[in-house]
């Protein structure tokens, strides 16, 4: 499996609060990627650097390299806007636009010019909002407002939404926490599918999940990346004493 | 709290009594323990509106004017209880024709020019047609050959009606138009309001503004010719020149023995009822006409004032108190 | 598998960050279009600022400084007297200093021609600044008084280089000659150059004297008007605001409410003056020409503004917030004041700082309040007396000065426009330095 | 008692009322402020309200009715026979008012004592000097109804000045004990007050609509007199506008078509530029510049606001009319006649408006959550494709609020129009014609010289009724459209 | 054990939309009850319905009876301000105030006079920062802002912050979605400790939560309550087939 992600020593301040510390990590292609580890220890920020959503934090800084497909990402040459095409992401909090449902969805086709006519556009909405595990929820009122949804639809409009746009690498921060089991299991299964030729990252709290969907995981602690290995190694035989305390619910 | 009385003399009304009135106030204010009257501006409609809202502290004292009361304004007073009302001309306002300095020499005029230029139907070989010059030289050739651009005084303006009168009108019957208009048929007062009327093609251009306005546009303007109060030009003779009427210059002497034809008065009302309540109302106004301020070599005859010949009637006008 | 690709089709190979695609580029130029057009909005915006400050600004200088005749001059008793004596005192101690200078400049034997009328017109109006002068000091009669007298306008424009002797010409108020006898007293110093303190200081004079105008009682009159604006349409308009966006249910009425709010907006600002006139002076009978009348005029006008702004950026604010207040038990009110409205705030304090800016420069309702015109009144004799003595307003004494025929009342009134933005500055300048403390993304 | 010691002690009052009502709310809460309904200080400012709202309404009433009480009664006192012919009544209430206020000067100043101010039984002439004395100014002889008026105007007010003062501390105090009586750990105290508060909103509300009547109510008597002298069809359907000086009888032709015309053409033009200069600076301030070009730059436009007009309208006389005039003027695309235009105004017009298109746009878009923009920028869209469909849309109202906030100054603006437009009314497309507006023509007739009872006079306040109700479609038009377009984030 | 809440026919409209349908249900003092179901089904709207949050949304409507000890909620002359301090609400969406941490939780407490004085309050906020198991990590920087925290930290501030007030009912609209298994511990442990004095009423995804916390639990499915019974009895139990099959993974 190809390396799709080469982070080397990327750290991300929060002003003076030194959020990542020292991470160096290859995330590897058409492969899903479990990012866990105890709230607040960097996960979401460690994410976000990886399609440069930190650049929107002004006090946030982010040093080291972090190079996708061989190129740095963080080069002055990059284009950050064709970088999130590509590096396409589902925000923690679910944060659907003030406009329609079908406006949500089509709106990165549109900037990306992804539907030549009105059909085709009406398609990959059906298609993105399917795969979302919602259209049969929201098929009858796709002009109500995005806003206007439960917690958990919202959710799902969003990885709908990150969908649509058709990344090759899909960043997805805690997508199922508020989505109840079968809808849970409609997201795994879709990210089941997209690694047939996406990368995905995930950060989940579940370790159910983890284990379900990831092929390889990565544990973070307090702003260090304490552990990265297969899926099954860090689950059965953990070799950081604190990533074994976690799975085990021994720290938190 | 509120209801303090009022110490200062209220003032309000035409803004081309203001330059004369703010001497006099400031003088007043200088020369007597009374406090400085307040001067409005506002036109002489606005000031006799206010003047003739009723008496009481409230209400103005004195109305500026630069033209006589009209017989419905003095009804509209008496309706509101303003009976007893004190007439006072204070001289009267020399109306001049003047040009940028460095322009074309338009120094004289006669009446007929004026109308030719700006009339709306003047009478072309004997025909009354649409005004179809576009230079002086057209119809006089005597004047430079220079597009016509003249800035006059818009509607709202006391100096319009003297512009329209003294002027036009004139010119209109000189020129023969009058004639010509009403043996084509019209009423002599149908003629009349026609003599009056003002091309609209934007040779002439009405200013709404004050004179400061007339010398912008005239400043932007090299062709430009505007009308202007007496005294406005004299204190902005470096940028512009003066045009004779019916080759008299305009002056204080001139205009004061009517040789100079282009003049109107100016004038105060004062309540009567006021006199006695507001302090100073009858000081101000005697103040005003005495012979060393309104007089020939007083501050408002130098500042371009043509004082009044009769000064000394209206003087004893006001110390008697005598109304309208 | 297959299924899955089928369905979701291969990704478009997007090739490399580092080299643009074509459509990238295509939007990338967009952006920067957009971008530039932004920059160009600006520099627009605050290139004609600079050329409107650089032309306020060259015009206004000379309205900074003024031109002085330094003597010794000695009135006597019996002058005194005398003068006092006369109705127009203040010309006869004008003619007492005029001969006393003729005296002294031919008994210095100053080598130019000139006569009695020759000094007046080089004086400005110096009859009252002596007339104040003794009368405060009548200890003073018969001793050496050394007094700094304005020159007339055109002395002063001569120095500045408004007027030259070729400008002069035509002139009855200073003939090319005149200016002989300026050279020479200029070179003998008695005709000096100094800061025009009682510009900055001085109220309104007469059309026929530039030398004694002032701005700083008008300033004050301004000062007045604006404490009435402020404390009066800010409140008011908040509550208004928090009341239409926050309590009111959306009905007819209030929808009324929200029309005739912005309808005020448009309502040209003389009209205000209209029912000002009829509202606070004809019927409540506050008096004429006072700041007190021409602030509540001007809060009327300036609501509109606020409350638009305020109701905009009260919208702006998340719901989110408002629940999370409402949701561990406070009430709307406290929800409001607590958390809305500090959020609202820059929105509320830009309304508050464009609202009084267009107050502070509005004439023309004042102009039937009776706050435009010659109210040279002077400085109120006390804190309330301030808003109820009548005073002039900058933007009027500019306006009327700039109808002045003496140009000299041109400089002055871009002079007054200087002092009028300095004061506007130092007005916005708390706006803005709370507004910057209020401002947050969330 | 002088008023302002009043308010004091009245204030004084209710600061006590808080202590105690606070104090008593914990007490009757054995001291745990858990127990009470409210937080105690709410029950302080209950009583707060209680001790000052009652009182001060009826000093207010009190101070306003006072005056006219104590006149009627006075005024009786002065027989028809004092007052001159020419005179009123009215004006003598004013002289006895002059020389009450007089008396109070003298006593004050220690001119009269007291007594002889009350029993002034004296020549008159004496007390006019001993008035005269004491700095009052006493217009002519003090006579014997008008010095015997001004002493009970005195006593009248005086004793009115002493009842009302206890009125108004009696009426504190009661309110006060009443709100102290009230104060029980289970009283509503913070929905009494947030109650009060609400009537004061409420009342901040209404004060627009008063507005809206007394504009109306000052416009609508002298617009139904002008409808009396002209007719309403010429005046709505005329296309020329050319009033006559009235002195001659006046065959004025007063239609308003070619005004709203040039007060559409105008304002259009001045959005023109203040709506996409002024979009695009808050576009730029808020989503590029860095924080120290925005602190900068924002209040630097805003003072693009505060400039008089009549600068503007001196810079469109002098400075772009000619500009234009080289470019489109005769010598060059031939377009354009003189200086003063449309284009003129609007260009200048334009750029005054700019800051509150700019200014509270950037304040709205400001404040559209930073997680809308993330979740763009999460699907790859550049920073403007964002704003125009992200940020925009959500902040819309706000800024909706700002154009209109423009145009309504666009529509209002007068030196501008005056200087930069010509005075000419003309029906017209050209935007290098000159042209005028309705405010401008307002003004102009309202302050010119013309006879105030003359149509030509009168005409503006029908002009301004006119845009009065313009405007107000155009509002409800509006409305409408924000509601339609309305999207809520969140 | 007392009834607390009294639903009686309860029903809510979004606009046409009919979210809630006649619910009827007794909830329980001193009890933990959870709702489970699927996303959209109607959790959070019947859960906002019992302190009327949902008035703050204008297009919603709120019918039937709903009664707190006996007394109608909606009933005009209740003060909503005085219900929502008794019945306190954690909700979906994290949302902390825009201000520091230190003044999030003391909100409350300030309004609702829990403290005489600074120290009274440093220890309110102190110890409700411990019991939402977030004292340890924002201890240093209580001036820092609530909105620059983790996800998962906000959610716990959060409800911190609705403790801080002291309610007799917590709502928790899924308070622990975003939290990893250590922190969802403490906060179940906190929920089990209010339970001694409180009400608490939980909406979670998860089953194992519910089983673990609650001793009622609720199932709605599309705006149904299908079932409700001791926790016990639905886990093992379950009367409808719905319920079933939703506990069994089958519906979403
Ligand atoms: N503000 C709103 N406006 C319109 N409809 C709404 C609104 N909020 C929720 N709904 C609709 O009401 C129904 C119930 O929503 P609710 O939020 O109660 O679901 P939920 O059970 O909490 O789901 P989740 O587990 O996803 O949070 C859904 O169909 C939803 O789309
Ligand atoms: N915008 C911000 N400003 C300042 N500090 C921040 C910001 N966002 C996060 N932090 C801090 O950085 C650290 C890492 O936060 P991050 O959001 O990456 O945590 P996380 O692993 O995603 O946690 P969670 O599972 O709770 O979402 C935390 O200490 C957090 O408080
Ligand atoms: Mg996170
Ligand atoms: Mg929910």
């Amino acid at each position: 499996m190809e390396t799709k992600f080469n982070c080397r020593d990327v750290q991300v301040y929060y002003a003076d609060n030194h959020a990542i510390k020292d991470v160096n990590v290859d995330i590897l292609d058409k492969t899903v990627t479990a990012f866990i580890g105890p709230s607040g220890c960097g996960k979401s920020t460690f994410l976000r650097s990886l399609n440069r959503m930190n650049d929107t934090i002004p006090i946030c800084r982010v040093e080291g390299d972090i190079l996708l497909d061989g190129e740095d990402i963080n080069d002055a040459k990059v284009d950050p806007v064709q970088l999130r095409a590509k590096v396409g992401m589902v925000f923690q909090k679910p944060n659907p636009f003030p406009k329609s449902i079908y406006d949500n969805i089509a709106y990165g086709p549109r900037i990306h010019g992804l539907a030549r006519n009105k059909a085709e556009l009406d398609e990959i909405v059906e298609k993105s909002l399917r795969r979302g595990a919602i259209w049969d929820e929201v098929k009858d009122r796709l002009d109500a407002p995005g806003t206007g949804l439960s917690g958990g639809q919202q959710q799902r409009l969003c990885i709908a939404r990150a969908v649509a746009t058709e990344p090759e690498v899909l960043l997805m921060d805690e997508p199922c926490s508020a989505l109840d089991p079968i809808a849970t299991a409609q997201v795994e299964e879709l990210i089941d599918e997209l690694k047939a030729n996406y990368s995905v990252v995930i950060v989940t709290h579940s370790m159910q999940q983890a284990a379900r969907v990831s092929q390889k995981t990565a544990f973070f602690h307090l702003g260090n990346l304490v552990e990265y290995d297969d899926t099954n190694e860090i689950f059965t035989n953990p070799r950081d004493q604190r990533t074994e305390s976690y799975i085990t619910g021994r720290i938190g | 709290a509120v209801a303090q009385s009022r110490e200062n003399v209220q003032i309000a009304g035409s803004s081309t009594v203001l330059p004369y009135a703010s001497i006099v106030a400031e003088a007043f204010g200088d020369n007597t323990d009374f406090p400085t009257p307040v001067v409005e501006s506002g036109g002489s409609s606005a000031g006799l509106k206010r003047f003739c809202e009723g008496v009481g502290e409230n209400t103005i004292d004195v109305a500026n004017a630069s033209r006589a009361i009209r017989d419905k304004e003095v009804e509209a007073c008496a309706a509101n209880g303003v009976t007893d009302i004190m007439e006072v001309r204070i001289g009267y306002d020399g109306i001049v024709f003047a040009s940028q300095k460095d322009g074309p020499a338009f120094t004289a005029f006669e009446p007929t020019d004026i109308f030719n230029a700006l009339g709306a139907k003047v009478l072309v070989d004997g025909e009354v047609v649409d005004n179809p010059y576009n230079t002086w030289a057209e119809f006089n050739a005597e004047l430079p050959d220079v597009e016509i651009a003249a800035f006059i005084p818009g509607t709202k303006h006391g100096t319009r009606e003297v512009f329209e009168e003294k002027v036009l009108l004139i010119g209109c019957e000189e020129t023969g138009a009058m004639q010509a208009m009403i043996d084509g048929g019209m009423s002599e007062d149908d003629a009349e309001d026609a003599c009056l009327d003002v091309r609209t093609d934007g040779k002439s251009t009405d200013i709404d503004g004050d004179y400061t306005e007339t010398l912008a546009r005239i400043d932007a303007n090299v062709n430009g010719i505007g009308v202007f109060g007496l005294a406005f030009y004299e204190n902005n003779t470096d940028k512009l020149k003066v045009a004779t009427m019916s080759g008299v210059e305009p002056k204080t002497e001139t205009i004061a023995s009517g040789e100079y034809p282009v003049s109107r008065p100016l004038f105060f009302y004062v309540k009567k009822a006021h006199i006695g309540v507001i302090p100073g109302l009858k000081e101000y106004a005697q103040f005003f006409i005495s012979d060393e301020l309104a007089g020939p070599n007083g501050p408002l005859a130098n500042y371009g004032l043509v004082s009044d010949p009769e000064l000394s009637a209206t003087q004893s006008m006001v110390e008697g108190e005598e109304t309208m | 598998m297959t299924d899955a690709t089928v369905q979701g089709g291969a990704p478009a190979p997007r090739g490399s960050i580092h080299s643009i695609d074509a459509r990238t580029a295509k939007r990338n130029r967009a952006e920067k279009r957009f971008r530039t057009y932004g920059k160009i909005a600006i520099g627009i915006g605050l290139f004609f600022l600079v050329v409107l400050f650089a032309s306020i600004i060259r015009s206004g200088a000379p309205a900074f400084t003024r031109t002085v005749v330094d003597v010794p001059f000695t009135l006597t008793q019996t002058q005194y007297e005398e003068a006092e004596g006369t109705l127009f005192k203040t010309k006869a101690y004008s003619d007492f200093f005029i001969a006393a200078l003729d005296n002294q400049l031919r008994e210095q034997g100053v080598e130019a021609e000139f006569d009695a009328d020759t000094i007046e017109r080089l004086l400005g109006k110096v009859g009252s600044t002596i007339r104040e002068y003794y009368r405060a000091n009548e200890n003073q009669l018969g001793e050496e008084v050394s007094f700094s007298l304005a020159t007339s306008s055109r002395v002063d424009g001569y120095l500045t280089g408004r007027v030259t002797r070729e400008s002069m010409t035509d002139s009855r108020f200073l003939m090319a000659a005149d200016l002989d006898l300026v050279d020479r007293l200029v070179e003998g110093e008695i005709i000096t150059s100094e800061f025009n303190w009682p510009f900055i200081t001085g109220a309104d004079s007469g059309v026929d004297n530039p030398g004694g105008a002032g701005i700083g009682a008008s300033v004050v009159g301004s000062f007045f008007m604006m404490l009435v604006v402020l404390f009066l349409s800010l409140p008011i308009g908040v509550a208004a605001s928090i009341y239409l966006e926050e309590f009111a249910v959306q009905n007819r009425f209030t929808d009324l409410i929200e029309v005739n709010i912005s309808n005020l907006a448009a309502v040209p600002s003389i009209v205000f003056g209209i029912l000002g006139l009829a509202v606070f002076i004809q019927f409540m009978h506050l008096p004429q020409s006072a700041p007190l009348v021409g602030g509540l005029v001007l809060t009327l006008m300036t609501l509109p503004t606020i409350i638009i702004s305020t109701r905009a950026s009260l919208k702006a604010v998340p719901p989110s917030i408002r629940e999370a207040a409402l949701g561990i038990g406070a009430s709307k009110m406290q929800t409001v004041f607590h958390h809305v409205l500090p959020l609202a705030m820059p929105g509320i304090l830009t309304g508050t700082i464009i609202g009084l800016a267009q107050a502070l420069g509005e004439t023309a309702p004042l102009l039937l309040i009776g706050m435009v015109g010659f109210v040279a009144r002077g400085y109120p004799d006390g804190f309330l007396q301030g808003f109820v003595e009548p005073n002039s307003a900058m933007p009027a004494q500019i306006y009327t000065w700039a109808a002045r025929a003496d140009v000299a009342f041109y400089d002055k009134a871009w002079g007054g426009i200087i002092i009028l933005l300095i004061f506007l500055m130092i007005m916005n300048i708390v706006a803005v330095v709370l507004r910057r403390r209020f401002e947050r993304r969330w | 008692m002088p008023v302002f010691w009043l308010i004091l002690i009245v204030l004084a009052i209710a600061a006590a009322g808080f202590v105690v009502g606070r104090s008593r709310a914990l007490s009757s809460a054995e001291g745990d402020a858990r127990k009470l309904h409210s937080l105690p200080s709410f029950y302080g400012n209950n009583v707060v309200i209680k001790a000052i709202v009652p009182a001060f309404l009826v000093m207010i009433v009190w101070l306003l009715a006072q005056p006219l009480v104590v006149a009627s009664s006075v005024s009786g006192l002065i027989p028809e026979s004092a007052i001159p012919d020419n005179s009123s009544r009215g004006l003598v209430m004013a002289e006895v008012r002059r020389a009450a206020d007089g008396l109070d000067a003298a006593v004050a100043s220690g001119g009269m004592t007291e007594d002889f101010a009350r029993n002034a039984r004296a020549d008159f002439n004496d007390v006019t000097e001993r008035l005269q004395e004491a700095g009052a100014i006493v217009t002519s002889q003090v006579t014997q109804p008008v010095l015997r008026a001004a002493q009970r105007f005195r006593v009248l007010n005086a004793t009115g000045k002493t009842l009302m003062s206890g009125a108004v501390i009696a009426l504190s105090i009661l309110g006060a004990l009443w709100g102290i009586r009230e104060t029980k750990a289970e009283f509503r105290a913070r929905n009494t007050v947030e109650t009060s508060i609400r009537m004061l909103l409420i009342a901040a509300a209404s004060i627009a609509i008063l507005t809206t009547v007394g504009i109306v109510l000052s416009l609508v008597f002298n617009t139904v007199e002008f409808f009396r002298l002209y007719p309403a069809s010429d005046f709505f359907f005329g296309t020329t506008w050319s009033p006559s000086f009235s002195g001659r009888g006046g065959s004025s032709e007063l239609g308003v078509l070619p005004l709203l015309w040039g007060t559409f053409y105008i304002s259009i033009v001045a959005l023109l530029v203040a709506v996409p200069i002024g979009l695009f600076s808050a576009i730029y301030l808020s989503e590029y510049a860095s924080s120290r070009v925005r602190s900068v730059a924002k209040p630097m436009l805003e003072v693009l606001a505060g400039i008089p007009t009549i600068v503007y309208g001196l810079f469109a006389l002098l400075t772009v009319g000619p500009l234009l005039l080289s470019v489109f003027g005769p010598n060059g695309l031939g377009w354009m006649q003189a200086g003063t235009a449309v284009m003129t105004a609007g260009l200048v017009m334009g750029i005054m408006l700019i800051p509150f298109v700019s200014s509270l746009s950037d304040d709205i878009i400001n404040a559209v959550p930073q997680s809308m923009r993330d979740g763009s920028y999460g699907l790859g869209a550049t920073q403007s494709e964002t704003i125009r469909q992200v940020v925009l849309p959500a902040a819309l109202p706000g800024i909706v609020g700002a154009i209109l906030l423009a145009s309504s100054r666009a529509i209002g603006e007068t030196m501008i129009v005056v200087l930069g437009a010509g005075a000419a009314a003309k029906l017209d497309l050209n935007p290098f014609e000159a042209m005028t507006t309705v405010t401008a023509k307002i003004v102009s007739q309202l302050t010119g010289d013309a006879d105030f009872a003359s149509p030509e006079a009168l005409v503006a306040f029908a002009l301004g009724m006119t845009l009065f109700v313009i405007t107000l479609g155009l509002n409800v038009f509006a409305l409408y459209i924000v509601r339609k377009y309305r999207e809520q984030y969140e």
